[in-house]
């Protein structure tokens, strides 16, 4: 049943992003997208061990765990396309998603700048004595901002139910960890901050999915501090936009290549059966091509759109 | 009642009203108390709802907006407007965005309460008035009670908000005071308030500028001219209709800020009352507020960069006067900086 | 030479000539070269002079602040001004401040740039023209060039400065050309510049306003209209004379801003001006700036955010003949605007 | 030799401050004071340490090492009082003093915000090949901004010649550090940035000192990361002004009790032989004498001075 739903989410945010590519040139989406191909792993990994009920906070990079929780689809695709449609009627584009309504609380196109209000959501969870706990998904470049130490000590100092999940893939757009960082340890930061800390070296998704189902029954019962999780991962295509950048300098199509042999996509695939593979594939396929249709089809925002939503 | 008392009774009843309501400030819990304002706050209340924070303004800000994001209704207090500079990006970029940005589906009804200093060598980074940088983004609420009445009013009304709302209050208002009603009332934004009637000429004024307008007016009338006194009260959303009905009767408006005027809040009510007035209908103006430097800790020095009674009444007077000579009134220093002996 | 180029001209020119200048922000030395305008510094300056820094826009500011009360000269770099809310704190209350509250003992020499995005669904945090929070500030120096002979001389000015200068850039405007001397030249601050000579109306516009304005006046003068176009160039100090001087003539008066008008540079440039031609003397104004609401990323909402070269020529169309049925003008979009595909 | 000067700069530290006690209640000086009795062996140890072209940045609480880096005393006293022949002309008061001339860059109100600036100072020092070095002063409470960590992974990257001293006198107003912080071992946060760290559990002047001159060897010589000392110390006086407060609640007596019966300037004191103590005394007692009767005599600055200096 896992392999299944992991394979279901890996594949479906996987198709979502390459439809994406696919159609970036036509110019139709006009905002800027940051794709997680080669990361998908780390949202859905996490995702999988969380409920309905629980929330999680992310980036501009926001794709990944906004399906891998639940968010819309369809509102999904029509807000990239800035329909009337989309989850946020098209204010949002692909850096602001969110659909509080699947608990996906939304991204920040500022670095790091969603970090704090992730603990403060578990504070108001804690205060009302529920089970559910936070997620905060960001990169190596938000553990950077000094936002992230203010954050973690809160969290931490508060014994707050929140999971900070690092996705390290070693970029800030085109600047490597060790030219940013003094201590590329990005846990040992953590801990020296009151958190439970620990590294995932390889994108295994079921190791991270065990680890991170003990963690989040632990934060749900309140029998830990706060938890990071560093997921060392690689971003397949360029910072920003639809294409590859291996030749710009910064990095190697090498450096690339041993983890895309490692493709987690095609591990958890391997593991089922083609006709189930098949029918999970085929029912995606459907679901993407569907979506991507409603989004074509769906209305601009009327003009008046303009003016409204901007005070409750 | 005084406006310490004011602002603290309504932080109380609001909190006995609504469960969501929750105070966190760095020292709230203290035998200080936020001067007085959030005084026994933790013990009525508990330590869940009244608690203090560490020396992290941009993270702490994220805090409360995600715990309004939750559903909570934080109030999120500040000993000085000046370390609002910390937490810009979170106010700014976040609190103010987040429900128009993801489409109308969340709200963030935080209140954060911010205080002007003034006074015994505050000096530069402790003075500061930055209301009109908060009053240039869109998302956001700006006020600035002057009375107790209002302090209380509009601190209601700021909690049972739905949106980010900056509430200044000015360290030399504390002591003031005022009736105030037990009850629970709300003062709504978007509202100015005629202090004193006048015809010649109107004198608008910011936060503890209003109290320093009221002396001002009451030497004018000693030289026969009468001032229509308004305090702003809030900021943004700007009342700029009962600015400009007052400036339609008298002609002339004298804008007095507790800030900077270069880009502040007393250019946009100028711009204001011009547009509203139509731009061709005539009116004499001036803008009063901090002088073009930084606030120096020097008494004298500091004593010059502020507006006082005196200044704006012989503003006032060459507005309404323009060829009389400068209007002599001796120049006694308003009670509340006399007595104030910080140190802060 | 585009402005890109100017810019970066302006630069390697003035590392050059003076070893204490050196360039430090996120992503100056990759390939892409903030835009093109840092593009081979660090080769040619070796990476000690030209550098990456790390994701820390407070503290890497308190370190351009350091290094320049040290005596050198840092240009420190964001691709975004939205970013520059991270680090108010140590722009506005060390950077500007140093020089006065030590005595006049200390310079803060030190040039930040910051870039205003626009278009291909920037969206709330990557679209804001924040000046006006600066220009609030005393001890600071605002200017946005819209061409590229004002980038080059402005920013070799604003380097050779003693004072923290924020120097603002539009994405839109990287493109452009015009001609830029080979050699060093500098503009000086507090000078506006007067693109296009009239008399029916003035039009003011600040950064890529200004080129907008100037689409709007060929549009005003095949309707007989005579706009004069005056390019704002330098916010703080601002060149009220220049400004004042034109609506003396002109009588009307039109600001077109990168920002939010409310607070904004808009609302002081009104003011400033009213106050230069004396209160009492009337003028017709408007101003334009972006709609008070959050920047949305949908395309048509997104248009509908800006001003553009058609509603401002119907809006200075108004101010000239109030009575005459609206302008009519076909909305072809500007070319930059059009041809923009981002993603950043 | 050591002795005598670790006296006379303690000594003569306790005593400004103890004539600003004295004295505040008259109402001459009108701004506030955050006084450093208790804790000038930090200061003093650390500066002693130091050369006349070595810098130092600190806080609001800027009599100890304003005075044990070699500022001015009479302007000092004057700036206090606000008048014209202050080191910063009456503008800056007790919160910004700052003596370039001898090294003191300069205090902020701002908790933590000079951090920054300190490690640009000393990127200054580096990229000139100077053999300087900076050090910079806060408190425990500096350690939760966020600029803290992002200021030390910067200097750490960059290997700037740099030793941050965190003062941790284990409160900030009144709030104790237990309250603040989530784990209280700010060493450890240090080194997790990537710095040198050690804590000084006891006040020993002697033992910082050595250990300063260590550190700062090294640092002129680029031998070494940058380097923060905790040195637990604690504040006699309440937070700001010149009285005491172990009535309020927030701290005992009891607690200071310990710290005052190992006052550092008595056990320096007692190593000194009578006539010199004598000496070096009533040479201090001369120069705050003369100093607070030159501030006292000096002339407020000209209204027109509140215009001057806000532009190079
Ligand atoms: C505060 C801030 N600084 C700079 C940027 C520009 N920027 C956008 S994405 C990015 C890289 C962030 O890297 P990381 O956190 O590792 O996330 P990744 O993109 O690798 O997923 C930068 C520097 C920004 N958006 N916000
Ligand atoms: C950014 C900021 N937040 C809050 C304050 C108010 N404040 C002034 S001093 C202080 C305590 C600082 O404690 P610490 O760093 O330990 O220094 P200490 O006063 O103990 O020497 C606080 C919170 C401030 N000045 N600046
Ligand atoms: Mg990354
Ligand atoms: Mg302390």
């Amino acid at each position: 049943m896992l392999d299944r739903n992991f394979y279901r989410q890996l594949y479906r945010i996987r198709r979502v992003e390459e439809e994406l590519v696919r159609l970036y040139p036509t110019d139709q989406i006009t905002s800027p997208i940051h794709l997680s191909i080669g990361q998908e792993a780390v949202s859905v990994g996490v995702c999988e061990a969380l409920r309905p009920s629980d929330v999680v906070f992310g980036t501009y990079r926001s794709h990944a765990y906004y399906l891998a929780k639940g968010g819309d689809l369809r509102g999904m695709i029509a807000e990239l396309y800035g329909k009337a449609t989309g989850v946020a009627q098209g204010k949002a584009g692909s850096m602001h998603l969110a659909d509080p309504d699947h608990g996906v609380m939304g991204a920040s196109a500022v670095v790091a700048s969603t970090i704090p209000q992730a603990v403060g959501y578990a504070l108001a969870m804690k205060m009302r004595r529920e089970d559910r706990v936070v997620v905060v998904f960001f990169g190596d470049g938000a553990t950077e901002e000094g936002v992230f130490y203010e954050s973690l000590n809160f969290a931490a100092l508060r014994s707050l139910p929140i999971l900070f999940i690092c996705e390290n893939n070693s970029y800030a757009i085109h600047s490597p960890l060790s030219s940013r960082q003094a201590s590329p340890d990005i846990c040992r930061k953590a801990e020296a901050m009151g958190l439970l800390a620990e590294r995932l070296e390889t994108l295994d998704i079921y190791e991270l999915y065990a680890r991170t189902c003990r963690r989040v029954t632990e934060l749900r019962a309140g029998r830990t501090a706060p938890v990071l999780i560093e997921c060392l991962c690689y971003r397949w295509k360029e910072h920003v936009g639809p294409g590859e950048d291996f030749a710009a300098g910064y990095r190697s199509a090498g450096e690339c290549r041993a983890w895309q042999q490692a493709d987690v996509l095609v591990t958890v695939g391997s593991r089922l059966n083609a006709a189930v593979r098949q029918e999970i594939e085929q029912s995606v396929e459907e679901e993407i091509r569907e979506a991507f249709a409603f989004a074509q089809c769906s209305p601009f925002p009327a003009g008046n759109e303009l003016y409204t939503d901007l005070y409750a | 009642m005084t406006y310490v008392q004011a602002v603290r009774e309504a932080t109380a009843q609001e909190m006995a009203r609504d469960d969501r309501v929750f105070v966190m400030g760095q020292g709230v819990d203290d035998f200080k108390g936020m001067y007085g304002t959030t005084a026994g706050l933790a013990e009525q209340f508990g330590r869940e709802r009244v608690f203090d924070l560490p020396l992290s303004e941009e993270g702490t800000t994220g805090v409360a907006v995600g715990a309004a994001l939750a559903g909570l209704r934080p109030i999120h207090t500040h000993i000085r407007m000046d370390f609002l500079l910390l937490a810009m990006n979170q106010i700014v970029n976040i609190a103010a965005k987040s429900r128009y940005m993801f489409g109308g589906r969340v709200r963030v009804p935080l209140v954060i309460r911010a205080v002007i200093g003034r006074g015994w060598g505050q000096g530069a980074q402790h003075s500061q008035g930055l209301h009109s940088m908060f009053m240039h983004v869109p998302g956001l609420r700006v006020v600035a009670p002057a009375t107790p009445y209002d302090a209380k009013g509009l601190l209601i009304q700021s909690i049972r908000d739905d949106n980010p709302v900056i509430f200044i209050e000015h360290r030399l208002l504390y002591g003031r005071q005022s009736h105030v009603p037990e009850e629970l009332y709300t003062v709504p934004f978007g509202r100015a308030r005629i202090l004193a009637a006048g015809d010649d000429v109107t004198l608008v004024g910011i936060s503890h500028a209003v109290v320093e307008c009221l002396r001002a007016q009451r030497t004018l009338s000693q030289h026969g001219i009468s001032a229509e006194v308004i305090d702003a009260v809030s900021l943004s959303p700007l009342d700029t209709e009962t600015l400009a009905a007052s400036v339609r009767k008298t002609g002339r408006l004298l804008v007095v800020d507790t800030a900077w005027t270069f880009c502040g809040a007393s250019a946009e009510i100028v711009a204001a009352v011009a547009e509203a007035l139509g731009g061709g209908v005539p009116f004499a103006f001036q803008r009063m507020g901090f002088a073009p430097v930084v606030c120096p800790t020097s008494k004298p020095l500091e004593k010059l960069f502020y507006p006082n009674p005196q200044t704006i009444a012989r503003a006032a007077h060459r507005l309404v006067r323009p060829k009389a000579p400068d209007l002599q009134v001796d120049s006694a220093e308003s009670p509340e900086i006399a007595e104030f002996k910080g140190p802060f």
